[in-house]
């Protein structure tokens, strides 16, 4: 059972208090009506799926209940961070070697 | 290749078992093949295996990063059935359940595919309908699949709780008796010795660190751990690392990765006669012919490279055995592992040419691949033989994700109302 | 005297203490603080167990947990059964009852050991070559076969009457493992106040303190000193001592699960105490202090009664005081089992002679068993073990070849030397490293908060050991946020050579031989296994154990996995970390299913969920359905009617006069904020900015992907408040999802949403009485149709306490569904009731509502829609906002193959004969006559029979289904098929006239 | 306690609550029910917190984990937009709240939940039967409140003294967790 940084709570609680809800940063568009099937595909279905350091977003949804986004290398679980949503996507991950 | 049979076991008694050959070659790869296979697990040797015997194309080689049949080959629970709703699925994992029939035969190794039936039992009404739309279906596509009382069903697996008690008691069930397991250790290297005997290099221990692709966009080959190594057609049958490596190649997928546990306990004396199944209250089980049971159960809830899971996945799926068989209590877990299993958004997987001339993929079995494997191997071998899908993979394209004509067995069980 | 075996004055437990017990039906006598296994022993009981595959004669191999022979079944009564215990571990308690296992018909005398007779043919992976012709007879006499060989022990049959229970923990330093290391590490962890958690898996504290004599520490003896500082533990506020509990899985983020067993070992545990307790610890810092265990040596017929682990004859003796043998050999590769020997020897018993391969060894232990006149032998090797049910011999050469001697004995003690117990490390995904010189792997990379120290660690010697553990528990505490430590270190007086060993075959069971000498006892795998495995191109050590089955049995390859590598790599001609280690799985020894379910069974397996006027259907004996984790009342039978009277009954009352349905479960979410109307534009495909307050609209939800997710009536109770129902079972997805929008896509709007699914109790009252039996009892709203039109909602009072009040149908009748504070319910129903009963008003259910709205032709989401339905598939197209711009699905819903010809749609479908029910489910098709496989057009999503239009009725998804009005389809039933004519989806009332009559 | 089931005035239907009544005592834990109380579930952005305190008449909490409480009212800091509010004595919150014009949201949830007391000096080790959060005193000190689980639901937990911790739940799983917390505090006694 992971231990995740709820950035709201500002501290770590059990993975039971929370909802894993998939990749983040995969904006919705503006206008959506618009978008073409290729557009809408890559919105919709297609994933990172990353081995490696993979953007996600979790629910502390028996928590605060707000949804956040996390960073976590896929291969061994740890988190490298949270942040609340909406924030940018960081640019530069603490601890990053190269 | 030595035939293996109980008088080949007897003459090998009388000298000490010094007389078996190997049952596949390592060899050193070579700089070319007709076809490269990424990925020796069951689906990729078995996809090797047709290419040979089928098409004639013995020029192949299997890469594999770890050793053969070391991924979720070996870590599943090795439920086999055909019992899908949908035409398309009831196709291919029918076209399976044929070549499993029969497939020890075929291979001359014991793969032990043992059709002790699988129970999939109704908790609620709703189950019932669902279940009940399967049989019917089934039936109309000349699939066994028999609905059975709860007292049916009691005696068709003794150890079954089926008190009106239960939190859930059971309802109903849907058999399929063609339906069971298989040995899953087996059924690789019986692949994997078949497919060596007629040339195919199984080369393990290397890894897949790039795919090569000429200036129109075809595949060159593939970078690995072992160097380039080239071929105008390559099949990826990676499954949890199948969007990594389609990755490599540019190619961008509709897929997520996530652990899969499952768990065996200490062998006992034959209890558990068939699978049973429960989708309202979670888990599945079977015994081995060791004497464990198998059991298995739902994902974790991230994508995860790490073959490991959380405890509580494991907790929910005991808590529901002990529901379905509460005798089981003192019952010991022995080992539990997890698999990474690749998942599509509507849990059918991809079989198909991609868009890059001469790469084929072969993945997004999810959880329940291990059933599927020779029919997988055996329509692959023919899309990428004939670059051109066999009708009965035909359905299941990557773009059926832009066109919504999604095959999706998941929905059409829809959660309760 | 509890066992002739049992030396007096020996050992630590009390000889007053006895206990009785059985063991395959035979009485015996031992004393309370015995395992089974020292028990037996002291009565000269070695024969225990057979194998797996040979049925060979088994009997202890160790003290521990680590033991693969000693299974037996402990039975405290007909539903107490367990099988598979260890003998070694199990305590003893008077009265306990154990069997021998998978023999028949006696352990002595086992029909199965033909299979040890006719082992050449029985060799690794056979199975896998044969049992193929003929075809058939895989299924019908193989199989059955091989799986009544199999197994070991009997599952329980009966529901388990005890229970287990589970505590979550937190704490700085979590130490597992009790030995002297352990036990220094919680000591220099606790004296900073850090919390601490110390867990060993024996009964009592100690480890190999338990029986090295040689250990001093701090001026008392080892195995005093170590009761001393748990005492000392004990008594600090700070610290929590768990003894009988194994760490069995280290999980991510220093996530532990242990099961400590609470009264396995008590004669009466009495009703109070669980059996099991599960702790999952989640530790800052762990530190690992797990040990090492010793191995055995590999030659034939290794495996006889009576040939243990060297040390497991010193716990026996040391602690237990009981003497393994009366003329004990010794076979060694290390220091270690002088000590056991010279332990013996000193306690009277004769040792026949030491046998060691070492060429030269020198040392204090050496020149101390010469001195006590023990032979010892040099650069010799056992060749052979004789006897059968019990060793008698053993046969010695000199380990280059040369003349046999055969010494008469009644045990053999091997020690090959130790293998450190990395097991929990490596489950934290550290990475072991093979240390050449001393041929065995340490741990190497941490991945985890955690550390090793002692012998796990690969540190020789209690004085290192000690160092290391103090300074590691001292850090560990330190780097958890603790204080400095300002205790003293425990200071070594006296300690035991710790020597290195051997791995693989011993002289004899080498490559050229095909001697049974065991690496895996309990699954019969033997040195020439191994060796076949890696000759039949399996080149990785996950091959050869799958191949083998070493390592696989119930001990997990504890005592044979490094033997078992060693002889693959010497096979291979490759070094052993090129062959690599097998990866080392939760968990470290077999846990129970009730301990890791523990509270989670019977009513606490799920929560049963009821509502608040739940208590009266029960009264009225109504039958419950499962929906979700809801109980909902099915239908309520009067004495007499089953399930079709009493729906009929029910359906015929509800449009004659008037129903009262519970539809509390229905799920609410109240919508309020200045934005609430742009959130339901967005979430739902209906328009909502125009609604009034004060009116209704029947909602859709899509996904994004256009499928129909969810639906239900929406009020608009003020221009910034709306009440949304949706389906039951979709209530908690259903807030997820709106959250999830309005936390992350339209986090600009200005609204929020709170579940009310439980704040308020609904009953539907339905029918044309309806109004006539609510109106009574309403304060504050007006009744009439022009104050209160079909699809309006209220607020005021109804038996003096507030409710919304809806006026709606889900039936086509007249209707309300009036929700009130849910405490209130049962009261406001009973009040209804009352009030019906002047009108003829009944209670119905779940199947009636079915039935009432299906003759209406309203859908249910999740029955007649299945997750791949658009509203234009379920011909609600009317209710898609044609002039939105925007909604979630907007885009899904124009995919190609969303709006291709053919779809399946929903329609009605009357049965030829009207008698005919449909099965829901069943499948329809065009042309009845194909051959199979059929081509199928759609299916029967729900299919009753309506009372109230003298037939059957049914909805179904059929191809193209809108474009068949009329036509004749056929539904193949195993028993004939059935005719049915495709008609629109309103069966009663197509006018709807009576929602206002 | 006071009595569970109370009519609220001569003329209105009888409230029944859940549960009521129902206690077990072990050896080092009691559960009891308690009684039927007010309560609201408030939103509001930060802009509002100031208005909203003063129209209820204590200080709305802004850091996680904590709670404030006057007089028989608390409210718990569930989110960063969300309070729990609880009036023991039934004065009417949301009215108190209808007077505030600053944006919010005011839903009365008084029937919704349940709540229970869990007392005695293994209260926490019972709650840690099936509550994976740390209940030590450190990290969940007096006045700490926090969604959280217990088994396989949903609570609301808030930590009164240093020895009692009150659990709420929906109503309708108000079964479970009693049971639960029964089973629970007979093995935390031991």
């Amino acid at each position: 059972m992971l231990l995740i940084r709820c950035p709201y709570c500002e501290e770590e609680r059990p993975e039971l208090e929370f909802r894993n809800a998939g990749e983040a940063h995969i904006a919705r568009s503006a206008n959506m009506a618009g978008e073409s099937d290729d557009d809408f595909e890559k919105f919709f279905f297609i994933r990172s799926n990353p081995k490696g350091i993979i953007y996600e977003r979790w629910r502390h949804i028996h928590g605060c209940a707000r949804f956040f986004n996390a960073v976590r290398d896929t291969v061994t679980d740890k988190f490298v961070m949270t942040y609340k949503a909406g924030e940018p996507k960081p640019s530069k991950l603490p601890g990053a070697v190269k | 290749m030595k035939k293996y049979s109980v008088f080949a076991i007897a003459r090998e008694a009388m000298r000490g078992h010094k007389g078996w050959e190997e049952q596949w070659s390592s060899p050193e790869p070579n700089k070319e093949y007709d076809v490269i296979i990424v990925g020796a697990g069951g689906h990729g040797l078995a996809t090797a295996y047709y290419l040979a015997t089928v098409h004639g194309i013995t020029n192949v080689a299997v890469l594999e990063k770890g050793w053969l049949g070391g991924g979720n080959t070996g870590r599943n629970t090795t439920i086999i059935r055909s019992n899908y709703l949908y035409d398309e699925s009831a196709g291919i994992y029918d076209h399976a359940l044929k070549l499993w029939d029969g497939l020890s035969q075929e291979l001359n190794y014991n793969v032990m595919y043992s059709a002790r039936g699988v129970m999939m039992l109704a908790h609620n009404v709703h189950d019932i309908q669902v279940l009940k739309r399967h049989v019917h279906a089934n039936r109309l596509n000349g699939i066994d699949n028999e609905w059975l009382t709860p007292e049916q069903a009691k005696e068709f697996c003794p150890p079954l709780n089926i008190s009106k008690q239960a939190r859930y008691p059971v309802v109903g069930a849907a058999l399929q008796r063609r339906g069971g397991t298989a040995r899953h250790d087996a059924v690789a290297w019986g692949y994997a010795r078949g497919a060596s005997a007629r040339g195919v290099h199984i080369i393990q221990n290397c890894e897949v660190t790039g795919v090569k692709r000429a200036a129109n966009g075809a595949v060159m080959g593939v970078d690995t751990t072992r160097g380039f190594i080239g071929a105008k057609k390559v099949g990826v049958v990676a499954a949890g690392h199948s969007s990594v490596i389609m990755n490599m190649a540019g190619v961008r997928m509709p897929l997520e990765s996530y652990p899969l546990q499952a768990l065996v306990s200490e062998p006992v004396k034959p209890v558990v006669p068939c699978v049973v199944m429960s989708n309202t209250v979670h888990a599945y089980i079977s015994q081995s012919d060791k004497g464990e049971l198998v059991i298995g159960a739902g994902t974790d809830q991230y994508v995860s490279y790490s073959q490991t899971g959380g405890l509580h996945i494991l907790q929910h799926t005991l808590d529901a055995i002990c529901e379905m068989f509460p005798i089981f209590t003192r019952m010991k877990m022995l080992r539990s592992w997890g698999g990474i299993v690749d998942v599509t958004p509507d849990r059918s997987p991809i079989l198909a040419k991609t868009p890059v001339p001469g790469l084929y993929v072969n993945c997004g079995w999810g959880t329940g691949g291990f059933k599927a494997t020779p029919g997988s191997g055996h329509v692959f071998a023919h899309t990428i033989a004939k670059d051109d899908p066999h009708p009965i993979n035909a359905p299941f394209t990557i773009e059926r994700f832009r066109t919504g004509r999604l095959i999706d067995e998941a929905a059409a069980a829809a959660v309760a109302h | 005297m509890s066992g002739a075996f049992r030396i007096p004055r020996a050992g630590r437990l009390s000889q007053a203490k006895t206990a009785r017990f059985s063991f395959d039906g035979q009485s015996y006598t031992g004393i309370e603080g015995d395992t089974l296994a020292s028990a037996l022993l002291a009565n000269g009981v070695h024969l225990v167990g057979r194998s797996f595959k040979y049925h060979r004669p088994r009997g202890f191999l160790s003290a521990g947990a680590e033991e693969p022979n000693a299974l037996v079944q402990v039975e405290r009564d007909a539903a107490r059964k367990a099988p598979n215990i260890r003998a070694t571990v199990q305590e003893l308690y008077d009265g306990l009852v154990a069997q021998s296992q998978n023999r028949w018909p006696s352990l002595a005398f086992d029909i199965g050991a033909v299979n040890d007779i006719a082992s050449p043919l029985f060799s690794a992976g056979f199975y896998y070559k044969t049992f193929m012709w003929p075809k058939a007879a895989w299924k019908s006499l193989y199989e059955p076969k091989i799986r009544a060989a199999a197994g070991l022990g009997v599952s329980p049959d009966k529901p388990d009457p005890d229970h287990y229970s589970s505590r979550y923990a937190h704490c700085d330093v979590l130490v597992l493992g009790g030995g002297a290391a352990g036990i220094t590490a919680a000591l220099a962890a606790a004296e900073t106040g850090a919390r601490v958690i110390l867990a060993d898996e024996q009964a009592d504290f100690g480890g190999s303190l338990r029986f090295e004599t040689g250990a001093k520490i701090d001026g008392q003896d080892g195995y005093g000193w170590a009761q001393a500082a748990i005492a000392k533990l004990k008594g600090m506020d700070n610290v929590r001592v768990l003894s009988r509990t194994t760490a069995f899985g280290y999980y991510a983020q220093n996530f532990v699960g242990l099961v400590e067993r609470v009264s396995d070992h008590l004669q009466s545990p009495g009703h109070d105490l669980p059996r099991e307790r599960l702790w999952q610890v989640r530790a800052k810092r762990v530190v690992l202090a797990t040990g090492s265990i010793e191995r055995h040596m590999v030659f034939a017929d290794n495996d006889r009664p009576g040939i243990m682990l060297a040390s497991a004859a010193r716990i026996y003796l040391n602690h237990y005081g009981v003497a393994v043998g009366k003329n004990v050999g010794v076979y060694t590769a290390n220091d270690s089992a002088y000590a056991a020997a010279i332990d013996l020897k000193k306690a009277g018993v004769n040792i026949a002679a030491i046998v060691d391969l070492r060429d030269h060894p020198t040392g204090p232990v050496i020149d101390e068993a010469r001195a006590l006149g023990i032979e010892v032998n040099f650069g010799r090797a056992v060749i052979r073990a004789g006897g059968k049910l019990r060793v008698t011999s053993m046969t010695v050469q000199p380990k280059n070849g040369g003349g046999e001697r055969t010494i008469p004995v009644d045990a053999i003690l091997m020690s090959a030397g130790w293998t450190p117990s990395v097991h929990l490390f490596s489950q934290s995904r550290g990475k072991v490293a093979f240390n050449d010189e001393t041929k065995r792997f340490v741990p190497g990379i941490y991945a985890q908060d955690c550390i090793s120290v002692g012998a796990c660690n690969g540190t020789d010697g209690l004085s290192a050991s000690i160092d290391e553990a103090y300074a590691a528990g001292a850090k560990a505490a330190k780097d958890a946020g603790a204080k400095t430590a300002k205790g003293t270190k425990p200071k070594v007086d006296a300690s035991e050579s710790w020597s290195r060993g051997m791995l693989g075959a011993a002289p004899g069971a080498g490559p050229d031989k095909t001697v049974k000498a065991f690496v895996d006892f309990q699954n019969d795998v033997a040195a020439k296994d191994i060796r076949q495995a890696v000759h039949e191109g399996m080149r990785s050590i996950e091959h050869v154990k799958r191949f083998t089955t070493n390592g696989m049995a119930t001990d997990q390859g504890k005592t044979s996995n490094m033997h078992g590598l060693a002889i693959a790599a010497e096979t291979l001609g490759k070094p052993i970390p090129e062959v690599g280690l097998t990866t080392f799985r939760a968990p470290y020894t077999p846990v129970t299913f009730g301990a890791i379910v523990s509270h989670a069974r019977g009513p606490l397996f799920d929560p049963t969920r009821k509502t608040a006027i739940h208590p009266w259907a029960e009264a009225q004996g109504a039958v419950f359905e499962d929906v979700g984790q809801w109980k909902r009342a099915w239908y309520f039978p009067k004495a007499g009617e089953d399930m079709h009277k009493a729906v009929d009954r029910e359906c015929v009352a509800v449009r004659t006069n008037a129903g009262l349905f519970d539809a509390s479960t229905l799920g609410k979410i109240e919508v309020v904020g200045p934005d609430a109307a742009k959130f339901m534009e967005l979430l739902y495909t209906n328009p909502w900015e125009k609604l009034e307050p004060g009116r209704c609209r029947y909602g859709i939800m899509l996904r994004e992907d256009g499928f129909i997710y969810d639906d239900g009536v929406v009020g608009r109770l003020a221009p910034d408040r709306f009440h949304v129902t949706t389906t039951t079972g979709g209530a908690p997805r259903v807030m997820n999802h709106m959250e999830d929008y309005l936390q992350t896509e339209f986090p600009h709007l200005n609204v929020w949403l709170t579940s009310i699914t439980e704040q308020w109790a609904v009953i539907a009252v339905q029918g044309p009485k309806s109004r006539d039996i609510i109106a009574p009892l309403v304060e504050g709203i007006d009744m009439s149709d022009e104050a209160l039109p079909h699809m309006s909602v209220r607020e005021g009072k109804i038996c003096g306490v507030p409710t919304r009040l809806f006026r709606m149908s889900f039936t086509g009748e007249r209707g309300f569904e009036v929700n009130v504070p849910a405490d209130y319910g049962q009261t406001v129903w009973e009040a209804l009731w009352a009030e019906g009963q002047k009108h003829g008003a009944t209670a119905y259910g779940t199947e009636a509502m079915h039935v009432l709205r299906a003759e209406k032709g309203y859908i249910i989401v999740g029955q007649d829609t299945d997750g791949t339905v658009t509203p234009n598939d379920a011909g609600l197209d009317w209710a898609v906002g044609k002039k939105k711009t925007d909604f979630v699905g907007i885009r899904g819903l124009t995919r190609p193959d969303l709006v291709a010809k053919g779809r399946k749609q929903l329609v009605g479908l009357k049965t030829k004969d009207p008698k005919v029910v449909l099965e829901e489910g069943a499948q329809i098709v065009a042309d009845p006559k194909q051959a199979i496989p059929m081509k199928m057009i759609g299916h029967v999503t729900s299919s009753y029979w309506s009372q109230n239009c003298g037939r059957s009725i049914a909805l179904a998804l059929v191809a193209g289904g809108r474009d068949r009005m009329g036509e004749t389809l056929y539904v193949p039933m195993p028993n004939g098929v059935i005719e049915v004519e495709v008609t629109g989806m309103v069966f009663f009332d197509e006018t709807g006239g009576r929602l206002n009559d | 306690m006071t009595k569970a089931a109370a009519k609220t005035s001569a003329s209105s239907a009888e409230r029944r609550p859940a549960q009521a009544g129902r206690s077990v005592s072990a050896k080092n834990v009691k559960v009891e029910v308690l009684p039927p109380a007010e309560r609201v579930s408030l939103r509001a952005p930060e802009a509002s917190i100031a208005a909203l305190s003063k129209a209820l008449g204590l200080t709305l909490p802004k850091s996680p984990k904590t709670s404030a409480s006057k007089a028989g009212r608390m409210a718990l800091w569930l989110g960063p937009d969300e309070w729990f509010l609880i009036d023991e004595a039934g004065k009417n919150l949301l009215a108190d709240c209808a007077k505030v014009s600053a944006l919010h949201s005011a839903v009365g949830i008084s029937h919704r939940n349940v709540a229970f007391e869990v007392t005695g000096p293994a209260a926490a080790a019972a709650i840690n039967a099936g509550c994976p959060q740390d209940l030590s005193l450190e990290a969940f000190p007096v006045g700490a409140a926090s969604r959280t689980v217990l088994g396989k639901c949903e609570i609301l937990l808030l930590r009164t003294a240093a020895n009692a911790f009150w659990v709420e739940c929906w109503r309708s799983f108000s079964d479970y967790v009693f049971t639960f917390l029964s089973e629970a505090a007979s093995d935390a006694a031991a």
